[in-house]
């Protein structure tokens, strides 16, 4: 056997004071929960873990223990802080005293723990969860179904005995206005890790009813406070925004919405302000119903008033009309009888002017014609006179020309101015040419003759 | 009557043919006085229905104010 | 009645052809008494009419106001 | 009488007939004289028929505007 | 009964057609007595016909309020 | 008187033959005297004509515009 | 049940067309009876749908119980 051989117990013991020397001070260390549990003397015993980055394979690992001491006082503060238990998949900063015991092994003995490193982390794991949900499309699908006015048959998703159920129940069945409700019970966990499946699963077991419900509430009431961290998952999320009937949570925190709010079609702080809102639509229809009937009664009143307005108008419009129709047809009577009375007068004015004008039309012809007649004989007159004149002017002026050709022409008259004739034998001479010697000549003068005697013959 | 035998509207007709034949000095002279005379009596004539008959008139539009 | 073949339109519509004719002055003198006379008797005929009319109307509206 | 055996218009044609063969100077000197008297013979005779026409329409007339 | 076999607004169209006819004057004073009889009895038939609506309508709406 | 018997037309064809004859030139001094003679004879019984008519005419025109 | 067959909505949307015809005047007073019943019908129809006849809290919650 070797000289360095030890026992298990020495070297455990080596361990442990190598490691109470090696870690003296309490350290903060970061880590996932992957177990935990509370035994009954009310120690708290987890199991942590460490994944990698990238693969989410789990690279550390290591027990902790928070004494009961502890644990009485760290989990309201973290719970308080966080709104969350400390659960498996979270993760935590812890103070921690590195513990190595010669039995038990290496451990973590938690003395401290700071909620709000884990309340940053369940944020940014609600932040993603929303993130995804955009990104798929499904944040307002169940907004956008329309919850029926009359919400009457209701499925309810909810723990069986929890006392939220019951009040909903109550205040919804005994309603002071009577109305009435079909409500259906599908039971489910509403807290801790199987929470999430069972809800889905009864999710699951309405939609094959679903044409039966007008909305799907989904109540938790009477729990922890900081039991809601599987109302942030994005599985039920998605299944409650994609769920064909309006689904309406009343999931009973006080502060921040859940996802599984944010994506329902409506979302409620209690399942008693769910009970009183289902109470309160149908309220709003029963007050629509009456303003309705009221509005029918007003408008056939209404109606029936006018149309007797309409008659009694139409009845003295009748006798008016009727009226001033025969009071008008007396007017055009008696404007008629007026226009054949001064008709026949100005008839008879017209015809007997008609007539005078033929007096003066003769009158003015006569003129005329006389006038005509009596200037034509006057001209033809003057005609006489200016025709006769001329005419014996005319005979004078001929005769006067005569005269002078005659007095040109009188033998008598070339005599006077030197001429004479000379005869033998009486006649008269023209030619020397049978004139004898001897001959006798009688020349006539203008005054006188003269007897002669040819001597000479000169031809 | 033979005067009656003329309606009123003939009777203008007739004056107004003398009455052209005048104007446009178609007519011998002769002829003048004759027509003259004729359209004298036709205008006559017409004056009497006027009257007649305006009296006529008037007596049914009296009687007709009565009723 | 021979009155009641003729209906109150179909006399106005009588009376008036008449009255233009006797206003236009192209009625012959002759057919003015006819004429007239004609006028004045539709006048009657029309005014019998309404006067009867306005009875029958008045004892209507009357009955119809009492009930 | 001979003078009223020729009409107005007759004597008119004659005397204008007349004046025609004068101006011509188709007239014999010995016929002048007889025919010039002709002539005025005829436009006396037309100057009394237009007179006495001239009296009678006035008369006419006058009487019938008395009326 | 033939009454009923017109319906509440054709009865108030013919009163209006009616009227209007009265109204512009192109009704002929024959037919005026006919017309005038039969709008009273179409007024009197609409009274009938809104007066038993109302009892109806009343009827159907308080037999609704009392449930 | 055989001066009468011959027309003044009559009278005046007569000179204007001789005078063509004249004109002509073929004759004698003792036919010519006679013509001459003949002529002057015949112009004065024109000249006489006329100046008769003349007066005769003038009578009847003066007399006329007397009237 | 043939009550069941007609839904809240369908129900309210024939209600207020019929109030909108009503309120239009458009509606012949023949028909408003039967649009005025066919209303109330519709709304007896919707309360009945609304109220409950029978207590059924108790069952439920006895039937809870029972589990």
């Amino acid at each position: 056997m070797a000289s360095d051989t030890l026992t298990l117990y020495d070297l455990n013991k080596k361990i442990q004071s190598v490691t109470t020397k090696a870690f003296p001070d309490p350290l903060w260390v970061m880590a996932e929960i992957l177990e935990i549990q509370v035994n009954r003397s009310g120690h708290c015993y987890m199991e942590l873990i460490e994944k990698s980055g990238t693969d989410e394979k789990i690279i550390a690992r290591s027990r902790a223990t928070i004494w009961s001491y502890k644990y009485r006082i760290l989990r309201p503060y973290f719970e308080t802080t966080t709104r969350s238990q400390l659960h498996a998949g979270i993760k935590v900063l812890v103070k921690a005293e590195v513990s190595f015991h010669e039995l038990y092994g290496l451990s973590l003995n938690i003395t401290d723990i700071d909620p709000s490193f884990t309340l940053g982390d369940l944020e940014m794991k609600k932040r993603e969860v929303i993130k995804k949900l955009t990104a798929d499309g499904v944040m307002e699908m169940n907004k956008e179904l329309i919850l029926p006015e009359v919400p009457q048959n209701i499925a309810v998703i909810s723990a069986k005995t929890a006392a939220g159920y019951g009040d909903f129940i109550d205040s919804l069945l005994n309603n002071s206005y009577n109305f009435r409700f079909n409500i259906t019970l599908y039971p489910a966990i509403m807290q801790g890790d199987a929470a999430e499946r069972s809800i889905i699963s009864a999710l699951e077991s309405i939609f094959k009813k679903e044409e039966m419900y007008d909305a799907v509430i989904v109540i938790r009431g009477g729990g922890s406070q900081a039991d809601l961290e599987c109302f942030n998952s994005y599985n039920l999320a998605l299944n409650i925004a994609q769920f064909p009937v309006p689904v309406i949570t009343g999931i009973g925190h006080e502060r921040d919405e859940t996802i599984a709010d944010l994506v329902a079609h409506t979302s409620l702080k209690t399942p008693t302000a769910v009970a009183e809102f289902l109470v309160d639509l149908m309220v709003r229809f029963a007050d629509l119903l009456n303003h309705l009937r009221e509005a029918i009664n007003k408008s056939a009143t209404w109606i029936l008033q006018r149309q007797e307005l309409l008659i009694a108008q139409k009845a003295s419009d009748l006798s008016h009309l009727i009226k001033s129709s025969l009071t008008q047809e007396e007017h055009a009577l008696e404007t008629l009888y007026g226009r054949l009375k001064s008709g026949a007068g100005t008839g008879n004015m017209k015809v007997s002017n008609h007539l005078k004008s033929y007096s003066q039309r003769i009158k003015y012809a006569w003129n005329s014609f006389s006038k005509q007649q009596e200037f034509e004989l006057a001209a033809l007159n003057k005609r006489k006179t200016r025709s006769t004149r001329e005419m014996i002017m005319q005979q004078k002026r001929h005769l006067g020309s005569i005269e002078k050709n005659i007095e040109l022409t009188d033998p008598a008259k070339v005599l006077e101015r030197g001429y004479s004739i000379s005869y033998i034998d009486g006649e008269a001479i023209k030619s020397a040419k049978n004139v004898k010697n001897g001959d006798k000549l009688l020349t006539k003068l203008s005054k006188g003759e003269i007897h002669s005697i040819i001597t000479k013959n000169g031809k | 009557m033979a005067k009656n035998e003329i309606s009123y509207k003939a009777a203008v007709t007739e004056i107004e043919e003398i009455l052209e034949a005048i104007e446009d000095g178609n007519m011998d002279v002769d002829e003048l006085t004759v027509n003259v005379k004729r359209v004298t009596e036709l205008l006559k004539l017409c004056k009497d229905k006027l009257h007649k008959t305006e009296k006529e008139v008037n007596k049914i539009l009296e009687a007709d104010q009565e009723e």
